[in-house]
């Protein structure tokens, strides 16, 4: 491809890397639309169209090249739409894409820049601003109003109930298992969000050690510290369906930027965030404590590199040393 | 390199160190607390802005008039305790006419007496003995302050509370409450400098530009130069 | 491509072990596709047309009862050059000998995809290359020696038999770079490797009296019509080989050596071939990929063989870190391009760490001069 | 041992959930330069000058509980343990750099603030004493995170109007950002 070696390169690219992810995005918003009628796919396309302004403008101000072959910030455009409900403002949409992008990402130096997840900060900033539209949830599986703002009844989702202290009694496993129950727009259906983690490990888009090490942790601490007195495998079982957390685990958690590089990097990162994640949601002011959890773990993620650089420098050095060994001997 | 417009523009901005050029706030990152956490309305930016100026301005006086005299690890302690008791007064004043806001402010009124600009401005030797130059540098440095301060509070109080100066403003229908929160200052500062910046920027290039327009005048007028014309174009003899 | 020695600390005990464990886990390297499949099966065509220049040495009337000097004599008049590195095979058998080495190891580890220039000489001439083998190993004093191959799962129809003419074949799979660069290099006291090609024209002046004049190239790529492996005499230009196998299109680039390692010359320039050169490739240029910035994937992380992490060292070469260069010990650094190969954002990755890793070398070795002087 | 849990609850709180630098915003003029090491000496001083005077404003806020004290009187008298304090370290840090960093550490808004922050709530002395050490340790720790948040701000090529410090205020923003979701609403100043 280019006048330095080497001369073949393997076919994917960055394209293709980010199309995974948008293949599996799609299948979660099929889950949405089933759910939430046509107001789902629109509230995608609207908030895809507002980050490709956002594009346009900030990359003619970055003097960047436009191409469309890049598609990192639709990736991002396309997940908070999901964390938010179904019967969420157009304007509010729009804030958060535009927050996510021109303060989180572009500031940064555009696509590889960025330090932290600009997805979580879109919806950390929806979150802090307009509470009240993005906690109440619409009931699944009611029609709603493709444009203007929802009139029916919202209802509180699990994760409120947990917060206030209570047992949700939002649905059994198989329920909530499909996503049949109120809450954010494609974070309930954990089924179909395990199937596209699974597909994300095998592609090699996302390593595997992140999301299995987080909900261990949350299930670890989940099952110690039930917040209701309710038993072990039942808190766990609520903890992680309710809210945005396997979602997180599978979107959000390893987005490649603001990831550490290496296995063991990721272990402690995904560690860390599950300890932080279980702490803001039992003491933190909000219902949904992930993104905020991610947002400050992203800010360890040049530790944790640095950490993995000096163990490798040791391994190297080891590596070094046997081979002097059996060279001596 | 051919300069005449930027020089002649720098000459006349470098006798204005803390407005435009070295804005104590933007360029120096000096008193940012204030400017992040304590600007989220008109009123509350105006207190802290009287009581900055009634802290630094005197102390600072002070400091040009003793600085060389007192010992090194006197100073500071001298400067701060000097700003805290000028602020009393203020407070004084300020209580009468806004006493829910100076309540609001809590920490961050009474900690102005050690802010770093006021620091930054004891600390120049150059002003050591030189009150009337340490009044005139003070005085510019409390402009830039006061005109960040300004446009913060304008912005985050327009867009976070939808009021100005307590009043509502008809226009704003919804409101951003995340300007009105330490981290939202702090991104709107982040954007305000690197704003500053780029207009500083753009504004030097287009000087260039308008410097090299001029030497290529200057330069073809001196090549061939325009006819001293005549009635009828013939050339006057000299 | 030995190591550059650093000042390592001496782990040792139980804590070696452990460190030992751990290096083991991160070997990195990576599968590649191997393409060697037209080129290897067709036979080896020889484009020498008969020139062979006498040596002033008469063909040996007994082979076999030379001793190790003449054997010596033969390789320094015929002037060969192992394919390998470079080197003189004299020397190399010399230096063997004062050496010490106990096993031989004709080298035909062919890792590099298209580039099968010793394999193919080694099963067509197979006859000449172990007579050459057994005349190298009474030059070099080694008891034993070994054939080494490299084979990996893609070519699937390679039949790689046990031993040839008695002599044992190691089979060498796995990934790319094959382990026989890091295996073999740990104990160069104990072996010597020398190029397949180089034990060949050792026979032919041994037993022709004939002095080194051809090279043993891989003409292939996707822009030429029937990829072939040609005995072809040294100072023919690429143009004149890759017009004996015939070009489909007009190549984008052409590259000498291996496509991972070689060097790449304009389609139209004239570079003679030289006994080093391993390969003639041709390759369509696409340039649709381009203008990605690095988004941090860590596939390089994973498959570097040394175990470094380009995505740091491209970071720090490219905003001139030193600090983060030595740390993330650019130094080490072999060039195989496996980081380049599989960064999706097509990143000349492997290149500019060697540009960097040269720069930083330089510093040290100033340094180090400095040091000396006061 | 009440007093212990006390003085350990205050800690953790004032270092990880009102960190006086994210959440109040305090001292940022000290997260934009300095190698590890100034870092380091500038956090041990500020938090043994903080830990010392907030035993000193702890007995002045008793001694003069009665009279009415308006926020800068009170702040004057802390002003004046802080001065005390200072004087106190003075002969100890011998080290011309040290000697040098001592007034500007001493004197700056996050001790002062976190003086002035732990007075109205605490009623005993290990809360004044835990408060102000968690919140010099707080401080020390946000100080080492913006640090590596620089060392990764090098290593990408950044806008030019924002490289510098405006990226360190976004970046110090987005992390205070975050550490808000923790707290979930405005801390009385």
């Amino acid at each position: 491809m280019t006048n330095a070696p080497p001369y073949i390169r393997q076919k994917d690219s960055c394209r293709t890397l980010t199309e995974d992810v948008l293949i599996v995005l799609f299948a979660v918003y099929f889950m949405a639309v089933y759910y939430y009628g046509a107001r789902a796919a629109v509230l995608g396309v609207f908030s895809a169209g507002v980050a490709f302004l956002c594009d346009i403008v900030c990359k003619l101000l970055l003097r960047q090249r436009i191409t469309l072959r890049e598609h990192s910030s639709l990736v991002t455009a396309l997940v908070i739409p999901l964390l938010l409900p179904a019967s969420i403002p157009y304007s509010i949409l729009a804030a958060a894409v535009v927050f996510a992008l021109v303060v989180m990402k572009y500031p940064f130096g555009g696509v590889g820049g960025n330090l932290f997840n600009p997805a979580a900060g879109g919806f950390a900033f929806a979150a802090i601003c307009f509470p009240r539209d993005v906690f109440a949830y619409p009931t699944p599986l009611e029609r709603l109003d493709i444009f203007g703002s929802y009139a029916g009844r919202s209802v509180t989702s699990a994760a409120y109930t947990l917060k206030a202290g209570g047992i949700p009694s939002v649905g059994d496993f198989v329920e909530m298992l499909l996503g049949n129950v109120p809450g954010p727009m494609g974070a309930t259906n954990i089924l179909v969000v395990c199937a596209c983690l699974l597909y994300l490990v095998i592609r090699g888009t996302v390593r595997w050690q992140g999301p299995v090490f987080f909900l261990a942790t949350c299930a670890g601490l989940a099952w110690l510290f039930p917040r209701a007195s309710m038993p072990g495998n039942e808190s766990v079982m609520y903890e992680l369906f309710s809210g945005i957390l396997i979602f997180g685990a599978v979107f959000m958690l390893m987005e490649p930027v603001t990831s550490p590089k290496r296995p063991t990097g990721t272990m402690l990162y995904a560690v860390l965030t599950g300890v932080m994640t279980m702490l803001f949601r039992r003491f933190g002011g909000f219902e949904e404590g992930f993104p905020f959890a991610l947002l400050l773990c992203n800010a360890f993620v040049p530790l944790f590199d640095l950490a993995d650089e000096l163990l490798h420098r040791k391994i190297r050095r080891a590596r070094l040393v046997s081979s002097e060994n059996e060279k001596a001997s | 390199m051919f300069l005449l417009k930027t020089r002649k523009h720098h000459n006349r901005v470098r006798r204005l160190p803390g407005l435009i050029t070295e804005n104590p706030v933007l360029a120096l990152g000096l008193a940012l607390p204030f400017v992040i956490a304590a600007s989220y309305s008109l009123r509350a930016a105006l207190c802290v802005f009287t009581g900055m100026v009634v802290a630094t301005l005197p102390t600072v006086l002070l400091a040009s008039l003793t600085g060389s005299r007192l010992p090194a690890f006197i100073r500071t302690p001298v400067y701060a305790l000097c700003a805290m008791a000028l602020l009393l007064p203020a407070e004084a004043l300020l209580t009468a006419h806004f006493p829910v806001i100076l309540d609001s402010l809590g920490v961050y009124f009474p900690v102005l007496a050690v802010n770093t600009l006021l620091m930054h401005l004891c600390e120049k030797e150059e002003l050591w003995g030189h009150p009337l130059a340490a009044l005139r540098r003070t005085g510019l440095a409390l402009a830039g302050f006061g005109a960040v301060m300004g446009i913060v509070a304008c912005v985050r109080e327009l867009f976070g509370a939808g009021t100005l100066w307590g009043m509502p403003v008809s226009w704003i229908s919804w409101r951003i409450d995340a300007l009105l929160f330490p981290f939202g200052g702090l991104i709107v500062i982040a954007f305000l400098a690197a704003g500053c910046r780029a207009i500083g920027r753009l504004l030097r290039g287009a000087l260039y530009q308008s410097d090299q327009r001029l030497q290529r005048d200057m330069l073809r007028d001196a090549a061939h130069p325009p006819r001293p014309d005549g009635v009828d174009g013939t050339p006057i003899s000299k | 491509m030995f190591f550059q020695r650093t000042a390592p600390p001496r782990a040792d005990g139980p804590s070696r072990r452990f460190w030992r464990t751990a290096a083991f886990f991160g070997r990195g390297g990576m599968l590649l596709e191997q393409h060697k499949d037209p080129a290897l099966s067709r036979d080896l065509r020889d484009c020498t047309s008969g020139a062979a220049e006498a040596m002033d040495l008469p063909p040996a009337d007994d082979p076999g009862s030379l001793s190790g000097e003449e054997v010596l004599r033969y390789a320094r008049s015929a002037a060969i050059i192992d394919e390998r590195d470079g080197l003189l095979l004299a020397d190399k058998l010399k230096q063997g000998a004062k050496g010490g080495v106990s096993l031989l190891v004709a080298d035909a580890v062919d890792d590099e995809p298209y580039v099968s220039s010793q394999l193919s000489p080694l099963f067509k001439l197979s006859q000449q290359a172990v007579e050459g083998l057994w005349l190298a190993a009474r030059a070099a004093g080694t008891s034993e020696s070994i054939i080494a191959v490299y084979k990996n799962l893609y070519d699937t129809r390679l039949k790689i038999p046990g031993s040839l003419y008695g002599v044992r074949i190691r089979k060498i799979t796995g990934k790319y770079p094959a382990e026989a660069r890091t295996l073999f290099t740990q104990q160069p006291q104990s072996t010597l490797l020398v190029g397949v090609c180089a034990l060949i024209h050792l026979y032919r002046a041994v037993h022709r009296g004939v002095r080194q004049t051809s090279a043993f190239v891989t003409v292939a790529g996707d822009c030429v019509a029937n990829p072939q492996n040609l005995e072809v005499l040294c100072g023919v230009t690429t143009r004149q080989v890759l017009e004996r196998c015939g070009l489909i299109e007009i190549p984008g680039r052409v590259v000498l050596g291996g496509p991972m390692t070689g060097r790449c010359i304009s389609p139209d320039e004239e570079v003679p071939v030289t006994p080093t050169t391993r390969a003639v490739l041709a390759f369509r240029s696409n340039e649709r990929d381009r203008h990605y910035q690095c988004i941090g994937c860590g596939k390089c992380v994973k498959v570097c063989p040394q175990g470094l992490s380009p995505v740091y060292l491209y970071k720090g070469a490219q905003t001139k870190n030193l600090r983060l260069l030595r740390l993330c010990d650019a130094v080490f650094c072999t060039g195989c391009g496996t980081c380049s190969y599989v960064c999706p954002a097509k990143l000349d990755l492997s290149a500019e760490i060697r540009r960097a890793a040269g720069i930083v070398r330089s510093l040290d070795s100033a340094k180090e001069e400095v040091a000396s002087h006061d | 041992m009440e007093a212990i849990f006390q003085f350990l609850f205050y800690a953790l709180t004032a270092a990880l959930l009102e960190n006086i630098f994210f959440t109040r915003a305090l001292g940022i003029r000290h997260a934009m330069f300095g190698s590890p090491r100034e870092i380091l000496s500038h956090g041990v001083i500020l938090t043994g000058i903080t830990f010392a005077s907030s035993f000193l404003c702890y007995g002045v806020r008793h001694l003069l509980a009665e009279q009415s004290l308006t926020p800068v009187l009170a702040a004057l008298c802390y002003l004046a343990c802080v001065t005390i304090v200072y004087l106190a370290f003075l002969p100890v840090c011998r080290r011309p750099d040290l000697r040098r960093m001592l007034p500007v550490s001493a004197f700056n808004c996050a001790v002062l603030g976190a003086l002035i922050l732990s007075s109205p709530g605490q009623d005993s002395l290990a809360a004044a004493a835990g408060f102000g050490l968690g919140s010099g340790v707080g401080y020390t720790l946000a100080l080492f995170l913006i640090k590596t948040g620089r060392q990764r701000l090098e290593l990408i090529t950044l806008p030019r109007a924002f490289k510098g410090m405006p990226i360190l205020l976004l970046y110090t923003g987005i992390v205070s950002l975050a550490i808000y979701g923790l707290i979930g609403h405005q801390l009385p100043t």
